[in-house]
């Protein structure tokens, strides 16, 4: 018994993540996402399509910040679902009066970050409006970058900032000057520090994990969807796993 | 502290930080020139110093230096691991220089796949054996029998507490449960009435520990603004 | 032998041609006029032969095959000769005066009277002449009611030929045979007074007025059979402007831009193309009595150069003026519109000006007047602060330690008086210091702290040796796991360029586990997870103590690791309360109000929330603000 | 040559990420080539901090030549990011130069930033309630205020012993509670993303 426990704590790493994908998989390609399983209704992504569309027709811009994490590290998670919201705001916003703007604090994000753009505007035929100047890197260290994306929300006529990445408690400068400019903050981060400043200074907060949630919530395709449907799985697996293990534990029955 | 330290050596530098601590603090007023020119300055310098010092670190020494080495006869110990380890990085890092403008920003995209495979795989491979396990490991050991106190009264405080992190960990985690079962068409989606209550639960932990994380944020921030105002006070005193 | 002058185009092909190289026009069977003799006969058939056949509208004496050459009138063949010979054969000459009475009065007949519009009367008489001559279909020759086109394509003799070609003998011959003369003649008559009528001789400027002749009246002449080659030419030459317009369809209104872009010869004549009444009438020749006839002279016939349309669009100044404005609007869409700027003053910020002021005045009150009647945090009641001076304490001197500095500067206010008290007990152990950082402004925080701690220690002008800035640690994550495994591979050189891992003390390690102990200070609750996650094990194993100095921000996140058992954190300072507690461990307690303005801080905090969110709800709850909300 | 390209990318990404996951669960096998891989990766987010620096410095290029605002503020920037790299690579990371720049003018400015954010929070924390009248912002309201009263002895009051004990309490129990729940959560989303990355569904690198 010991040693088989040993060896299934060796690779239950594996073991993890092998159920993760295949689930993503089989949601995805069995088409199994029933039409029996809706979406929590999340107040944030309700507004965040709302305000696209109104700085459209205000003829306002977009400012979406994606963090200072770097994709070498555990905060790059938080910054490739940046990137699909970067996405999604381009591919709405990107014939408005004035195209969306993006900030961030790591060279390798600002690079993607350009790259989405471009390839935004390539496939909506409208490559002449990429200015690549509209994806910046505004800072090294977090409060430099913090301060760097502070006069884009100032001056550039922002009408929404979407907060998505990896932030310490800086992101409540960035907050503060889209309040100060009146224009509505939709804000996420991996780190709950950050959280919790949102939860104080921005208008829409996406707490915990919804923040990973905004690729099924705005439409970016079925993967998104089974991905959130195997978060839900594997999520009472571990729901599971704690209540019994902890029953076990008290009991002594497990050492 | 260090500023005192850094007055007694250095006056200039110090009346240099006066001005910029009350140029950024005039922000409490308003967005102004004051504070805009000192956040620039700012961003120059600390820019700039950290490219110069990832640049030492990486490519000096990890790039440069081992091939100054080889030049000037130095016994290198593994010719053969720094071509594996290094050149292959040097070209793709050349390679991305593509990105640097939109014309042939298409070249590059390939290294940045290569940086995207990497990054995920550590991402995934970091939550799973850095976060969830540990994390549900530290639940799961929470009502350990074996590191229980042994004295009455605490055992009583040790279980309640334990239950309560358990019930807490359990139902937070139940909150972000997104998929709802649709009882039938046209009634509103909503979740059921016992989910409903594990959730309403779990957002009361949730929003306790926002605000204990709130709180810790505030008085570090409270604590810098402190630290400003006995700075400005000790140059005053100094140069009156 | 000579040229032949094409009689449609009127410009000359080499005489074996049949048809003319330019306009395809039959040169031999003679166009309006039968070619040269010896062409029929090399032919076989004479097309106006076939003409007759064909026309046989009318039971007509049946002519023979081929027409002899005899039963061509002289003074015909002399105007066809001028028409294809002009300067070679002698024209034999016809009486004009009985052809120009004969055409008068077909011009004139007794009940016709001539009115400004001819063109009306024209078309009235003309049907009725056809309709005498018995030339097939009236439309035929109705098509010819266009004159202005024919008279443009066909080079007619001048006046002057035909009088020198038409000799009085001819003349009488001519007369006598006009009474059984042939249909292709009668046609002739009909077109050419059509032509007459159309202005064949249009008055060319500079020319002597030819007096009108009385023209005798005549039966009307036989109906005229319509050459078949004239009814293939004139079906395509039908202008469409000939159909009627069906009733019901107004004429289309074009569009002003469409106009523009219409040449100017294009538009359609309203008025009659040429205004003939004031030409004068021509007096001589087989033509004389008719008005407006066009002079056969050379220079009345110019070759011209086709006619050569500009492109240049005809645009009015209102239509230029309506383009600006367009390309106004057009370039108006591209700018984006400039939008009312926010002003400065408003409610919202000067309640923040209020809480500011309120806020800071009681602590600049404390830091001035240096006040200490707050009761200082005790070692013993903040949680880890003991345990952390105990680690330090049994660390044996000369230790090596491993100090990570990985919180920013902007922290630096807050932890600074933890971090140099650290610092300075470890230099008080003589304890070698390793100084790693995962940020990259940390190197440059770790060597200002060593020498500021060292110089405030009293120590020697060049400072603590004692230590190795490794300086910083690329990729994050991935770099503090090397690390952890193998330091000398991920750091191989300090700073300043040697290389630390030859020499003692650091020789003697090879994992992280061969330090004394591990000192992180970080204000990033993440990054102490990721330090205590990858190197807490290991550490925990070779008993190496983890000690953490962090901020107040990420002390909530770092407790349960310092609580939990057996503790993956063996000492953990906190923010400045443990940064007090933890100088008073070894009596450096600091009077410079900054406790008591962090007190006042706090309690003026505590009231602006209490007073800020129960104001808030209650003017919420003011009816003008519930109506504005609803 | 339109579809090529995006799956070559997609290719490189998914084998790449697949060998450095391999690496990690089996470090006997793939334990050399994750190595190099993640070696490679360090080295050229230095090349990328490299493109990151053209890319501040062709922004406020851009923004100093044209007429406008931010003009000057530009043009202060490109000066002070050139000076201190010419002076830091001269003197070196930890030279007398570096440090007198790093202390003259990144510590006060950061430390000052953070200052301005005390009154930012405690101005978000009063117009809070006003702008999301819920009863979770009231159990917020309420933790923050407990957590503060227990932190420090109060002016003129002192020190609360009940409201000391209640902060430990709340910091240490409901308050882990939840983080664990939520430190879960993220690091669930964190696979679900790594993982679309992983099979080539998501590509971020514009493939």
């Amino acid at each position: 018994m010991q040693q088989v426990l040993s060896l299934l704590s060796d690779y239950l790493g594996v073991l993890f993540l092998i159920l993760c994908l295949g689930l993503i998989l089989f949601y995805i390609f069995s088409g199994r996402i029933t039409e029996k399983i809706s979406m929590r209704s999340i107040q944030a992504f309700k507004h965040f399509r709302r305000e696209v569309d109104l700085a459209v027709e205000a003829g306002k811009r977009l400012h979406i910040s994606l963090g200072r994490g770097s994709i070498n590290e555990l905060q790059g998670g938080s910054a490739f679902i940046g990137l699909t919201i970067l996405d999604r705001c381009a591919r709405a916003a990107s014939n408005s009066d004035r195209p969306p703007v993006t900030t961030s604090g790591d060279g390798i994000i600002m690079i993607l970050s350009q790259d989405s753009l471009q390839n935004t505007y390539h496939s909506l035929a409208t490559e002449d409006r990429y200015d690549p100047t509209s994806a910046r890197l505004t800072g090294l260290t977090p409060l430099a970058y913090a301060a760097g994306a502070m006069p884009p929300i100032h001056d550039d006529y922002v009408s929404a900032n979407i907060l998505a990445g990896h932030f310490g408690s800086e992101v409540a400068l960035l907050t503060e000057a889209g309040e100060r400019n009146r224009s509505l903050t939709v804000g996420g981060s991996d780190s709950i520090s950050a959280q919790a400043v949102l939860y104080a200074t921005s208008d829409e907060p996406l707490l915990g994990e919804e923040l990973y949630a905004a690729g099924a919530y705005l439409g970016e395709g079925t993967a998104h969807t089974a991905s959130l449907q195997m978060q839900d799985i594997v999520r009472w697996i571990l729901v599971v796993s704690i209540v019994l293990g902890a029953i076990l534990k008290l009991l002594g029955i497990l050492s | 502290m260090l500023e005192q330290l850094a007055q007694l050596a250095d006056p200039i530098g110090a009346v240099i930080g006066f001005l910029l601590t009350v140029m950024v603090l005039s922000y409490i007023i308003g967005d102004n020139f004051l504070f805009r020119l000192a956040v620039h300055i700012f961003i120059g310098v600390a820019s700039g110093y950290a490219a110069v010092l990832i640049l030492y670190n990486v490519l000096w020494y990890q790039v440069l230096v081992p091939v100054l080495q080889i030049l000037s006869g130095d016994k290198f110990t593994d010719l053969t691991s720094y071509v594996i380890s290094v050149v292959p990085a040097v070209i793709l890092g050349f390679w991305m220089f593509t990105k640097a403008s939109p014309r042939t920003a298409r070249w590059g995209t390939p290294v940045l796949a290569f940086l995207a495979g990497v990054g995920a795989a550590t991402v995934v491979v970091g939550a799973i054996r850095g976060t969830i396990f540990p994390q549900v490991g530290a639940s799961v050991n929470i009502l350990n029998i074996q590191s229980s106190p042994p004295e009455l009264n605490k055992l009583v405080g040790w279980f309640i507490n334990g239950l309560i992190i358990l019930v807490g960990t359990v139902t937070t985690l139940i909150y972000f449960n997104f998929g709802i079962k649709r009882q039938e068409e046209g009634v509103p989606v909503q979740r059921s009435v016992f989910m409903g209550y594990l959730s309403t639960v779990g957002q009361g932990f949730i929003v306790i520990t926002l605000g204990v994380l709130f709180t810790g944020v505030y008085i570090a921030t409270l604590t810098s603004l402190i630290d400003r105002i006995r700075f400005l006070w000790d140059v005053i005193l100094r140069f009156i | 032998m000579a040229e032949i002058i094409c009689p449609l185009c009127g410009k000359p092909n080499p005489p074996e041609l049949d048809e003319c190289q330019y306009c395809q026009a039959p040169l031999k069977s003679g166009g309006f006029l039968p070619s040269a003799p010896e062409d029929i006969e090399a032919e076989g058939t004479s097309p106006l032969s076939e003409v007759e056949d064909k026309a046989g509208a009318e039971p007509s004496t049946p002519k023979p095959a081929a027409y002899p050459e005899e039963s061509i009138p002289d003074w015909l063949k002399a105007t066809e000769a001028g028409f294809t010979q002009p300067s070679e054969e002698e024209p034999e000459a016809t009486p004009p005066e009985d052809l120009t009475e004969q055409i008068d009065s077909i011009i004139n007949p007794p009940d016709s009277t001539p009115t400004s519009q001819e063109g009306a009367v024209d078309d009235d008489w003309l049907d009725s002449l056809l309709a005498d001559a018995g030339a097939g279909e009236p439309e035929a020759l109705s098509n010819e009611e266009e004159p202005a086109e024919k008279s443009e394509v066909e080079p007619e003799p001048s006046a002057e030929e035909i009088e020198q070609e038409v000799s009085p003998k001819e003349e009488q011959t001519a007369s006598q045979e006009l009474f059984d003369k042939p249909d292709w003649l009668a046609n002739l008559e009909a077109s050419s007074t059509i032509k007459l009528e159309g202005g064949m001789f249009g008055a060319e400027p500079g020319q002597e007025e030819i007096a009108p002749k009385e023209v005798p009246e005549e039966e009307s002449p036989e109906p005229i059979d319509q050459p078949d080659w004239l009814n293939k030419v004139l079906p395509e030459e039908q202008p469409e402007s000939a159909e009627e317009p069906e009733e019901g369809l107004a004429a289309a209104e074009l569009p002003t831009w469409l106009e523009a872009l219409r040449p100017p010869e294009a538009t359609s004549p309203t008025g009659p193309v040429e205004d003939i009444s004031s030409a004068e009438v021509v007096t001589a020749g087989p033509l004389s009595g008719l008005r407006g006839v066009i002079s056969a002279q050379p220079s009345a016939i110019r070759p011209q150069k086709p006619p050569t349309y500009s492109i240049k669009l005809r645009v009015t100044d209102e239509q230029q003026a309506r383009m600006q404005m367009m390309e106004e609007l057009l370039a108006d869409e591209g700018k984006p519109k400039p939008l009312p700027a926010q002003h400065v003053i408003t409610s919202q910020n000067i309640l923040r000006l209020i809480i500011a002021i309120v806020l800071l005045l009681p602590m600049v009150w404390m830091i001035i007047g240096k006040r200490q009647q707050t009761s200082m945090p005790q070692p013993g009641n903040v949680p880890g602060v003991v345990d952390f001076t105990q680690s330090i304490q049994n660390l044996p001197p000369g230790a090596v330690v491993l100090v990570a500095f990985d919180y920013e500067a902007g922290f630096a206010g807050e932890m600074n008086l933890a971090v140099t008290n650290v610092i300075s007990q470890l230099m008080n152990k003589n304890a070698y210091l390793t100084l790693v950082s995962t940020i990259s402004s940390g190197p440059a925080m770790a060597e200002s702290v060593i020498k500021a701690t060292y110089t405030e220690l009293g120590g020697a002008q060049e400072g603590y040796v004692d230590y190795a800035n490794l300086g910083y640690i690329p990729g994050g994550t991935m770099g503090l796991l090397g690390l952890v495994n193998s330091p000398k591979s991920i750091l191989p050189y300090s700073l300043d360029g040697s290389n630390v891992w030859a020499g003692a003390p650091l020789n003697s390690i090879t994992s992280i586990e061969g330090f004394s102990a591990v000192v992180v200070m970080t204000n990033d609750p993440d990054t102490a997870r990721i330090w205590i996650e990858q190197a807490g094990p290991k550490l925990l194993g070779a008993g190496t103590p983890l000690l953490i100095v962090t901020s107040a921000q990420a002390e909530p996140l770092i407790r349960p690791y310092f609580k939990s058992s057996p503790a993956q954190v063996q000492g953990l300072i906190a923010g400045l309360t443990g940064g007090i507690a933890y100088a008073r461990t070894f009596g450096n307690t600091q009077v410079n109000g900054e406790w008591d303005a962090f007190s006042a801080g706090i309690t003026i905090s505590v009231l602006i929330l209490l007073i800020g969110s129960i104001a808030g709800v209650l003017v919420k709850m003011l009816p003008d603000n519930r109506k504005k909300e609803s | 040559m339109k579809k090529i390209f995006p799956i070559t990318n997609a290719v490189i990404a998914v084998i790449s990420g697949l060998l450095v996951v391999l690496g990690y669960f089996f470090p006997t096998a793939f334990g050399g080539i994750q190595a190099t891989l993640i070696g490679w990766a360090i080295i050229l987010a230095a090349f990328g901090l490299l493109l990151g620096v053209f890319n501040l410095f062709s922004v406020h290029w851009k923004k100093a030549r044209n007429q406008g605002t931010g003009q000057i503020y530009s043009l202060v920037l490109l000066i002070s990011l050139g000076l201190t790299i010419v002076l830091a690579s001269i003197s070196g990371p930890t030279g007398a130069l570096s440090l007198w720049l790093f202390n003259t003018f990144q510590v006060p400015v950061e430390i000052s930033l953070l200052a301005v954010l005390a009154i930012v929070l405690v101005y978000a924390g009063a117009r809070l309630l006003a702008r999301r009248p819920k009863w979770n912002t009231i159990l917020f309201l309420v933790t923050v205020l407990v957590v503060l009263l227990g932190t420090v002895p109060l002016l003129f009051i002192g020190e609360i012993t009940p409201l000391n004990a209640l902060r430990d309490w709340i910091t240490q129990v409901p308050a882990i509670a939840g983080a664990r729940g939520l430190l879960i959560g993220v690091a669930l989303g964190t696979v679900a993303t790594g993982l679309r990355i992983l099979i080539g569904s998501d590509r971020p690198y514009g493939g």
